[in-house]
Protein backbone atom coordinates (compact mmCIF):
# COMPACT_ATOMS: atom_id res chain seq x y z
CA UNK A 1 0.00 0.00 0.00
CA UNK A 2 1.54 3.46 -0.80
CA UNK A 3 0.51 7.05 0.10
CA UNK A 4 1.58 10.50 -0.64
CA UNK A 5 0.40 12.82 2.48
CA UNK A 6 0.78 15.98 3.99
CA UNK A 7 0.18 14.53 7.37
CA UNK A 8 2.89 13.33 9.78
CA UNK A 9 2.82 8.87 10.02
CA UNK A 10 3.40 6.78 13.35
CA UNK A 11 5.84 4.16 13.26
CA UNK A 12 3.76 1.98 15.98
CA UNK A 13 1.31 2.59 14.08
CA UNK A 14 2.60 1.72 10.72
CA UNK A 15 4.32 -1.27 12.28
CA UNK A 16 1.26 -2.77 14.16
CA UNK A 17 -0.88 -2.24 10.48
CA UNK A 18 1.97 -4.41 8.89
CA UNK A 19 2.03 -7.04 11.92
CA UNK A 20 -1.46 -7.00 11.97
CA UNK A 21 -2.11 -7.60 8.08
CA UNK A 22 0.46 -9.87 7.23
CA UNK A 23 0.27 -13.74 7.54
CA UNK A 24 2.44 -14.99 10.57
CA UNK A 25 5.54 -12.49 9.42
CA UNK A 26 9.15 -13.45 10.80
CA UNK A 27 10.73 -10.53 9.88
CA UNK A 28 9.45 -6.72 9.87
CA UNK A 29 12.14 -4.03 8.42
CA UNK A 30 10.83 -0.57 8.70
CA UNK A 31 12.82 2.44 7.73
CA UNK A 32 12.31 6.08 7.92
CA UNK A 33 13.84 8.96 6.47
CA UNK A 34 13.92 12.81 8.60
CA UNK A 35 15.08 16.09 7.86
CA UNK A 36 18.85 16.35 8.78
CA UNK A 37 19.62 19.46 10.41
CA UNK A 38 22.41 19.67 8.59
CA UNK A 39 21.86 18.04 4.92
CA UNK A 40 25.37 18.96 3.51
CA UNK A 41 28.75 17.73 5.16
CA UNK A 42 30.86 20.33 3.43
CA UNK A 43 28.79 23.32 4.38
CA UNK A 44 28.09 22.69 8.22
CA UNK A 45 26.93 26.36 9.21
CA UNK A 46 24.14 25.95 7.36
CA UNK A 47 21.43 24.56 9.25
CA UNK A 48 18.22 23.66 7.66
CA UNK A 49 15.40 25.45 8.69
CA UNK A 50 12.76 23.94 6.82
CA UNK A 51 12.05 21.83 3.90
CA UNK A 52 9.34 21.58 0.62
CA UNK A 53 8.63 18.59 -0.53
CA UNK A 54 7.29 18.82 -4.43
CA UNK A 55 6.20 16.19 -6.33
CA UNK A 56 4.00 15.16 -9.47
CA UNK A 57 0.42 14.31 -8.57
CA UNK A 58 -0.38 11.31 -10.62
CA UNK A 59 3.33 9.99 -11.11
CA UNK A 60 4.19 9.91 -8.30
CA UNK A 61 1.58 7.78 -6.73
CA UNK A 62 1.80 5.32 -9.72
CA UNK A 63 5.43 4.96 -9.45
CA UNK A 64 5.72 4.15 -5.90
CA UNK A 65 3.24 1.51 -6.54
CA UNK A 66 5.43 -0.13 -9.87
CA UNK A 67 8.41 0.36 -6.73
CA UNK A 68 6.41 -1.22 -4.50
CA UNK A 69 5.14 -4.27 -7.11
CA UNK A 70 8.59 -4.98 -8.28
CA UNK A 71 10.10 -5.57 -4.60
CA UNK A 72 7.03 -7.95 -4.33
CA UNK A 73 8.17 -10.11 -7.22
CA UNK A 74 11.50 -9.91 -6.78
CA UNK A 75 11.43 -11.11 -2.86
CA UNK A 76 8.93 -13.33 -1.03
CA UNK A 77 7.02 -10.93 0.48
CA UNK A 78 3.92 -11.00 3.23
CA UNK A 79 3.39 -7.14 3.68
CA UNK A 80 4.82 -3.73 2.33
CA UNK A 81 3.78 0.00 3.15
CA UNK A 82 5.28 2.80 1.90
CA UNK A 83 4.46 6.90 3.31
CA UNK A 84 5.88 9.63 1.19
CA UNK A 85 5.19 13.52 2.98
CA UNK A 86 5.02 16.66 0.67
CA UNK A 87 4.84 20.01 1.42
CA UNK A 88 6.27 22.23 3.80
CA UNK A 89 8.80 20.02 6.62
CA UNK A 90 10.75 21.39 9.53
CA UNK A 91 14.37 19.87 10.81
CA UNK A 92 13.67 16.30 12.25
CA UNK A 93 10.77 15.98 11.01
CA UNK A 94 9.59 12.18 9.24
CA UNK A 95 9.47 12.68 5.40
CA UNK A 96 9.02 8.89 4.32
CA UNK A 97 8.42 5.18 5.90
CA UNK A 98 8.95 1.97 3.99
CA UNK A 99 7.87 -1.03 5.69
CA UNK A 100 8.49 -4.78 5.02
CA UNK A 101 7.09 -8.01 6.44
CA UNK A 102 8.09 -11.50 5.02
CA UNK A 103 8.85 -15.02 6.69
CA UNK A 104 12.60 -13.95 6.36
CA UNK A 105 15.05 -11.24 7.24
CA UNK A 106 17.52 -11.38 4.20
CA UNK A 107 13.81 -11.01 1.83
CA UNK A 108 12.31 -8.27 4.45
CA UNK A 109 15.50 -6.03 4.63
CA UNK A 110 16.57 -6.07 0.88
CA UNK A 111 13.14 -5.23 -0.34
CA UNK A 112 13.21 -2.49 1.91
CA UNK A 113 16.62 -1.41 0.47
CA UNK A 114 15.19 -1.76 -2.85
CA UNK A 115 12.94 0.26 -2.33
CA UNK A 116 14.19 2.94 -0.99
CA UNK A 117 16.79 3.25 -3.99
CA UNK A 118 13.76 3.35 -6.23
CA UNK A 119 11.92 5.51 -4.66
CA UNK A 120 15.17 8.42 -4.58
CA UNK A 121 16.39 8.23 -7.84
CA UNK A 122 12.43 6.92 -9.77
CA UNK A 123 9.73 8.30 -8.24
CA UNK A 124 9.19 12.43 -8.69
CA UNK A 125 9.44 14.13 -5.85
CA UNK A 126 11.95 17.50 -5.52
CA UNK A 127 13.42 18.85 -2.32
CA UNK A 128 13.84 22.90 -1.66
CA UNK A 129 15.80 23.90 1.94
CA UNK A 130 15.56 26.85 3.36
CA UNK A 131 19.11 27.90 5.04
CA UNK A 132 20.22 30.99 7.11
CA UNK A 133 21.67 31.35 3.37
CA UNK A 134 17.92 31.77 1.65
CA UNK A 135 16.35 29.03 -0.75
CA UNK A 136 18.28 26.38 -3.21
CA UNK A 137 16.77 23.22 -4.85
CA UNK A 138 18.44 20.42 -3.51
CA UNK A 139 20.75 18.47 -6.45
CA UNK A 140 20.61 14.46 -6.67
CA UNK A 141 23.66 12.60 -4.82
CA UNK A 142 26.17 10.89 -7.24
CA UNK A 143 25.46 7.99 -4.20
CA UNK A 144 22.22 7.74 -4.71
CA UNK A 145 22.28 7.59 -8.40
CA UNK A 146 24.81 4.06 -7.59
CA UNK A 147 22.78 2.88 -5.31
CA UNK A 148 20.43 2.10 -8.35
CA UNK A 149 23.32 -0.20 -9.69
CA UNK A 150 24.17 -2.61 -7.38
CA UNK A 151 20.13 -3.87 -8.25
CA UNK A 152 21.22 -4.77 -12.02
CA UNK B 1 -3.99 19.63 -27.51
CA UNK B 2 -0.55 19.22 -25.06
CA UNK B 3 -0.54 19.40 -21.85
CA UNK B 4 2.86 20.81 -20.60
CA UNK B 5 3.66 20.36 -16.53
CA UNK B 6 6.92 21.46 -15.16
CA UNK B 7 8.21 21.18 -11.96
CA UNK B 8 10.92 22.03 -9.38
CA UNK B 9 13.20 24.88 -10.40
CA UNK B 10 12.38 25.02 -13.64
CA UNK B 11 8.33 25.54 -12.58
CA UNK B 12 9.77 28.97 -10.45
CA UNK B 13 12.06 30.04 -13.07
CA UNK B 14 9.53 29.77 -15.85
CA UNK B 15 6.73 31.52 -12.91
CA UNK B 16 4.00 28.74 -13.66
CA UNK B 17 3.05 25.16 -13.59
CA UNK B 18 1.89 24.23 -17.02
CA UNK B 19 1.48 25.33 -20.89
CA UNK B 20 -1.63 24.33 -23.13
CA UNK B 21 -0.06 23.84 -26.69
CA UNK B 22 -1.79 22.67 -29.90
CA UNK B 23 0.95 20.26 -31.03
CA UNK B 24 2.62 22.14 -33.69
CA UNK B 25 3.00 21.13 -37.60
CA UNK B 26 6.05 18.79 -37.95
CA UNK B 27 6.85 18.01 -34.11
CA UNK B 28 7.09 14.80 -34.02
CA UNK B 29 9.42 13.77 -31.02
CA UNK B 30 10.53 15.29 -27.75
CA UNK B 31 13.89 17.05 -28.78
CA UNK B 32 11.62 18.61 -31.31
CA UNK B 33 9.40 20.11 -29.02
CA UNK B 34 11.89 21.14 -26.47
CA UNK B 35 13.48 22.89 -29.92
CA UNK B 36 10.11 24.64 -30.73
CA UNK B 37 9.60 25.96 -26.82
CA UNK B 38 13.03 27.49 -26.62
CA UNK B 39 12.24 29.51 -30.14
CA UNK B 40 9.19 30.45 -28.59
CA UNK B 41 10.05 31.34 -24.87
CA UNK B 42 13.22 33.13 -23.73
CA UNK B 43 13.05 31.65 -20.13
CA UNK B 44 12.37 27.95 -21.39
CA UNK B 45 15.01 28.76 -23.74
CA UNK B 46 17.36 30.07 -20.44
CA UNK B 47 16.05 27.20 -18.48
CA UNK B 48 17.09 24.36 -21.08
CA UNK B 49 20.04 26.04 -21.88
CA UNK B 50 21.30 26.78 -17.79
CA UNK B 51 20.00 23.39 -16.90
CA UNK B 52 22.73 19.85 -17.52
CA UNK B 53 20.26 17.74 -16.56
CA UNK B 54 16.54 17.95 -17.61
CA UNK B 55 14.35 15.02 -17.58
CA UNK B 56 11.05 14.15 -19.35
CA UNK B 57 8.05 12.28 -18.91
CA UNK B 58 4.88 11.62 -21.59
CA UNK B 59 2.27 10.85 -19.80
CA UNK B 60 3.84 9.94 -16.25
CA UNK B 61 6.75 7.84 -17.87
CA UNK B 62 9.99 9.20 -17.65
CA UNK B 63 11.22 8.83 -21.85
CA UNK B 64 13.97 9.25 -23.94
CA UNK B 65 14.52 12.71 -26.55
CA UNK B 66 13.35 10.72 -28.90
CA UNK B 67 10.35 9.73 -27.86
CA UNK B 68 7.13 10.27 -29.76
CA UNK B 69 4.88 12.83 -29.06
CA UNK B 70 1.20 12.59 -30.15
CA UNK B 71 -1.80 14.96 -29.61
CA UNK B 72 -3.25 14.77 -26.48
CA UNK B 73 -0.13 13.76 -24.69
CA UNK B 74 0.88 14.72 -20.80
CA UNK B 75 4.40 16.41 -21.28
CA UNK B 76 6.18 16.99 -17.95
CA UNK B 77 10.04 18.98 -17.97
CA UNK B 78 11.46 18.50 -14.43
CA UNK B 79 14.84 17.85 -12.98
CA UNK B 80 16.49 14.88 -11.37
CA UNK B 81 14.08 13.53 -8.49
CA UNK B 82 15.23 13.96 -4.68
CA UNK B 83 12.47 12.89 -2.79
CA UNK B 84 13.38 10.03 0.23
CA UNK C 1 22.05 -0.26 24.67
CA UNK C 2 20.97 -3.38 24.88
CA UNK C 3 18.50 -5.70 26.56
CA UNK C 4 17.82 -9.02 27.78
CA UNK C 5 14.14 -9.48 28.76
CA UNK C 6 11.35 -11.78 28.98
CA UNK C 7 8.76 -8.70 28.73
CA UNK C 8 7.57 -8.08 25.23
CA UNK C 9 8.47 -4.65 23.51
CA UNK C 10 6.76 -2.10 21.81
CA UNK C 11 8.12 -0.77 18.48
CA UNK C 12 7.05 2.66 18.38
CA UNK C 13 8.12 2.98 21.68
CA UNK C 14 11.63 1.88 20.70
CA UNK C 15 11.26 4.03 17.75
CA UNK C 16 10.71 7.07 19.67
CA UNK C 17 13.42 6.63 21.93
CA UNK C 18 15.93 5.86 19.56
CA UNK C 19 14.45 9.18 17.54
CA UNK C 20 14.99 11.38 20.18
CA UNK C 21 18.18 9.97 21.94
CA UNK C 22 20.11 10.14 18.69
CA UNK C 23 21.29 13.36 17.38
CA UNK C 24 19.14 14.12 14.20
CA UNK C 25 19.27 11.14 12.27
CA UNK C 26 18.26 11.46 8.61
CA UNK C 27 17.34 7.24 8.75
CA UNK C 28 16.44 4.91 11.21
CA UNK C 29 16.19 1.37 10.69
CA UNK C 30 14.22 -1.09 12.58
CA UNK C 31 14.43 -4.49 12.60
CA UNK C 32 11.43 -7.14 14.71
CA UNK C 33 11.74 -11.03 14.23
CA UNK C 34 8.53 -12.50 15.43
CA UNK C 35 7.85 -16.30 16.20
CA UNK C 36 6.78 -17.67 12.92
CA UNK C 37 3.33 -20.17 13.28
CA UNK C 38 5.10 -22.79 10.72
CA UNK C 39 8.86 -22.24 11.35
CA UNK C 40 9.93 -25.23 8.89
CA UNK C 41 8.54 -25.02 5.31
CA UNK C 42 9.23 -28.66 4.62
CA UNK C 43 7.01 -29.38 7.65
CA UNK C 44 4.00 -27.05 6.95
CA UNK C 45 1.49 -29.38 9.51
CA UNK C 46 4.13 -28.71 11.84
CA UNK C 47 2.21 -25.82 13.48
CA UNK C 48 4.21 -23.85 15.84
CA UNK C 49 2.28 -24.11 19.62
CA UNK C 50 4.77 -22.42 21.82
CA UNK C 51 8.45 -21.62 21.69
CA UNK C 52 10.82 -21.91 24.58
CA UNK C 53 13.76 -19.43 24.24
CA UNK C 54 17.28 -20.36 26.91
CA UNK C 55 20.34 -18.20 27.17
CA UNK C 56 23.81 -17.73 28.63
CA UNK C 57 23.15 -15.05 31.56
CA UNK C 58 26.69 -12.78 32.00
CA UNK C 59 27.85 -13.89 28.02
CA UNK C 60 24.30 -13.50 26.56
CA UNK C 61 25.17 -9.48 27.59
CA UNK C 62 28.30 -9.26 26.74
CA UNK C 63 28.13 -10.49 23.30
CA UNK C 64 25.20 -8.18 22.31
CA UNK C 65 27.35 -5.42 23.51
CA UNK C 66 30.09 -6.73 21.59
CA UNK C 67 28.07 -7.14 18.66
CA UNK C 68 26.70 -3.37 19.05
CA UNK C 69 30.18 -2.28 19.88
CA UNK C 70 31.26 -4.03 16.15
CA UNK C 71 28.67 -2.21 14.23
CA UNK C 72 30.03 1.33 15.89
CA UNK C 73 33.10 1.13 14.85
CA UNK C 74 32.39 0.28 11.37
CA UNK C 75 29.84 2.49 10.65
CA UNK C 76 29.07 6.00 11.63
CA UNK C 77 25.63 5.45 13.50
CA UNK C 78 23.58 7.85 15.64
CA UNK C 79 21.57 5.35 17.80
CA UNK C 80 21.64 1.65 18.27
CA UNK C 81 19.26 -1.02 20.57
CA UNK C 82 19.16 -4.62 20.54
CA UNK C 83 16.16 -6.11 22.81
CA UNK C 84 15.95 -10.19 22.97
CA UNK C 85 13.24 -11.57 25.16
CA UNK C 86 13.84 -15.11 26.57
CA UNK C 87 11.53 -17.40 28.25
CA UNK C 88 8.11 -18.91 26.60
CA UNK C 89 6.84 -17.49 23.86
CA UNK C 90 3.72 -17.99 21.55
CA UNK C 91 3.08 -17.87 17.71
CA UNK C 92 3.56 -14.92 16.26
CA UNK C 93 5.20 -12.81 19.42
CA UNK C 94 8.37 -10.88 19.48
CA UNK C 95 11.53 -12.18 19.57
CA UNK C 96 14.07 -9.32 19.12
CA UNK C 97 14.54 -6.18 17.87
CA UNK C 98 17.33 -4.13 16.42
CA UNK C 99 17.41 -0.42 16.38
CA UNK C 100 19.98 2.00 14.17
CA UNK C 101 19.80 5.60 13.70
CA UNK C 102 22.21 7.26 11.30
CA UNK C 103 22.35 10.04 8.89
CA UNK C 104 22.63 8.19 5.80
CA UNK C 105 20.19 5.06 5.21
CA UNK C 106 23.41 2.95 3.88
CA UNK C 107 25.03 2.55 7.19
CA UNK C 108 21.57 2.42 9.36
CA UNK C 109 20.99 -0.66 6.70
CA UNK C 110 23.48 -2.47 7.03
CA UNK C 111 24.45 -2.11 10.35
CA UNK C 112 21.08 -3.53 11.44
CA UNK C 113 21.28 -6.52 9.31
CA UNK C 114 24.94 -6.85 10.42
CA UNK C 115 23.69 -6.87 13.95
CA UNK C 116 20.70 -10.05 13.37
CA UNK C 117 23.41 -11.59 11.46
CA UNK C 118 26.06 -11.86 14.13
CA UNK C 119 23.21 -12.01 16.94
CA UNK C 120 21.72 -14.92 15.28
CA UNK C 121 25.40 -16.77 14.91
CA UNK C 122 27.40 -15.97 18.14
CA UNK C 123 25.09 -14.61 20.54
CA UNK C 124 23.68 -17.70 23.23
CA UNK C 125 20.25 -18.22 23.09
CA UNK C 126 18.36 -21.44 22.04
CA UNK C 127 15.09 -22.51 20.91
CA UNK C 128 13.19 -24.84 21.51
CA UNK C 129 9.54 -25.13 19.66
CA UNK C 130 6.40 -27.08 20.47
CA UNK C 131 4.54 -28.58 18.07
CA UNK C 132 1.58 -31.20 18.18
CA UNK C 133 4.57 -33.53 17.45
CA UNK C 134 6.26 -32.56 20.60
CA UNK C 135 9.14 -30.62 21.83
CA UNK C 136 12.03 -30.04 19.67
CA UNK C 137 15.58 -27.92 19.69
CA UNK C 138 15.95 -26.21 16.34
CA UNK C 139 19.01 -26.88 14.60
CA UNK C 140 21.02 -24.04 13.66
CA UNK C 141 20.21 -23.10 9.79
CA UNK C 142 22.90 -23.02 7.10
CA UNK C 143 21.86 -20.21 5.76
CA UNK C 144 22.35 -18.04 9.04
CA UNK C 145 26.07 -18.90 9.37
CA UNK C 146 26.73 -18.39 5.60
CA UNK C 147 25.39 -14.73 6.59
CA UNK C 148 28.32 -14.20 8.40
CA UNK C 149 31.02 -14.65 5.72
CA UNK C 150 29.38 -11.66 3.46
CA UNK C 151 31.37 -9.12 5.84
CA UNK C 152 34.30 -10.80 5.99
CA UNK D 1 36.87 -25.24 41.69
CA UNK D 2 35.75 -25.17 37.61
CA UNK D 3 32.43 -24.52 36.81
CA UNK D 4 30.95 -26.48 34.33
CA UNK D 5 27.96 -25.09 32.74
CA UNK D 6 25.13 -27.02 30.27
CA UNK D 7 22.80 -25.45 27.96
CA UNK D 8 19.78 -26.41 25.59
CA UNK D 9 19.28 -29.91 24.75
CA UNK D 10 22.95 -31.19 26.95
CA UNK D 11 21.13 -29.61 29.94
CA UNK D 12 18.01 -31.11 29.09
CA UNK D 13 20.07 -35.21 28.67
CA UNK D 14 22.20 -34.65 31.58
CA UNK D 15 19.14 -33.41 33.60
CA UNK D 16 21.49 -30.75 35.28
CA UNK D 17 22.44 -27.41 34.66
CA UNK D 18 26.20 -27.28 36.23
CA UNK D 19 28.94 -29.34 37.55
CA UNK D 20 31.38 -28.14 39.78
CA UNK D 21 34.99 -30.00 39.21
CA UNK D 22 38.31 -29.41 40.68
CA UNK D 23 40.57 -29.12 37.52
CA UNK D 24 42.39 -32.66 37.69
CA UNK D 25 46.22 -33.21 37.23
CA UNK D 26 47.40 -33.51 33.70
CA UNK D 27 44.24 -31.74 32.33
CA UNK D 28 45.29 -28.80 30.27
CA UNK D 29 43.00 -27.87 27.89
CA UNK D 30 39.11 -28.85 26.43
CA UNK D 31 39.86 -31.44 24.55
CA UNK D 32 41.31 -33.13 27.43
CA UNK D 33 38.86 -32.25 29.49
CA UNK D 34 36.00 -33.28 27.39
CA UNK D 35 37.49 -36.65 27.56
CA UNK D 36 38.04 -36.52 31.20
CA UNK D 37 34.09 -35.91 31.49
CA UNK D 38 33.45 -38.63 29.08
CA UNK D 39 35.31 -41.53 31.19
CA UNK D 40 33.42 -40.09 34.38
CA UNK D 41 29.94 -39.44 33.17
CA UNK D 42 28.22 -42.15 30.55
CA UNK D 43 25.51 -39.26 29.80
CA UNK D 44 28.15 -36.96 29.16
CA UNK D 45 30.03 -39.58 26.47
CA UNK D 46 27.10 -40.26 25.31
CA UNK D 47 26.02 -36.57 24.46
CA UNK D 48 29.33 -35.85 23.16
CA UNK D 49 29.12 -39.04 20.52
CA UNK D 50 25.76 -38.44 19.53
CA UNK D 51 25.94 -34.35 19.06
CA UNK D 52 28.01 -33.69 15.72
CA UNK D 53 28.32 -30.13 16.92
CA UNK D 54 29.13 -29.11 20.59
CA UNK D 55 30.78 -25.14 20.80
CA UNK D 56 32.78 -24.75 24.09
CA UNK D 57 32.67 -21.23 25.52
CA UNK D 58 35.80 -20.72 28.28
CA UNK D 59 34.57 -17.62 30.86
CA UNK D 60 31.90 -16.64 28.69
CA UNK D 61 34.17 -16.08 25.12
CA UNK D 62 33.94 -19.37 22.80
CA UNK D 63 37.28 -21.17 22.09
CA UNK D 64 38.69 -23.82 20.57
CA UNK D 65 39.17 -27.57 22.05
CA UNK D 66 43.26 -26.92 22.21
CA UNK D 67 42.46 -23.58 24.57
CA UNK D 68 44.09 -24.11 27.42
CA UNK D 69 42.29 -24.74 31.18
CA UNK D 70 42.64 -23.10 34.25
CA UNK D 71 41.67 -23.67 38.07
CA UNK D 72 38.59 -21.35 38.58
CA UNK D 73 37.58 -20.56 34.89
CA UNK D 74 34.26 -21.12 33.70
CA UNK D 75 33.56 -23.46 31.28
CA UNK D 76 30.21 -23.86 28.86
CA UNK D 77 29.87 -26.32 26.87
CA UNK D 78 26.27 -25.86 24.07
CA UNK D 79 25.02 -26.40 20.82
CA UNK D 80 25.23 -24.00 17.90
CA UNK D 81 23.44 -20.57 18.75
CA UNK D 82 19.37 -20.50 17.36
CA UNK D 83 18.60 -16.85 18.75
CA UNK D 84 17.29 -13.81 17.12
Amino acid sequence: MISVQHEDFNIGVEYENLRISSKSPGAIVTFTGLVRQIYNKESKDDIVKSLYLEHYPGMTEQKLNAIEEQARSKWELLGTKIIHRVGKLSADDQIVFVGVASSHREDAFLAAQYIMDFLKNEAPFWKKQKTQHGNEWISSRKSDIAAINKWK
Amino acid sequence: MLKIHYFAHLREQLGRECDDLVLPDGIVNVAELIEFLQHKDPTINEIFESTPKILVAINQVVVSRDSEITQNDEIAFFPPMTGG
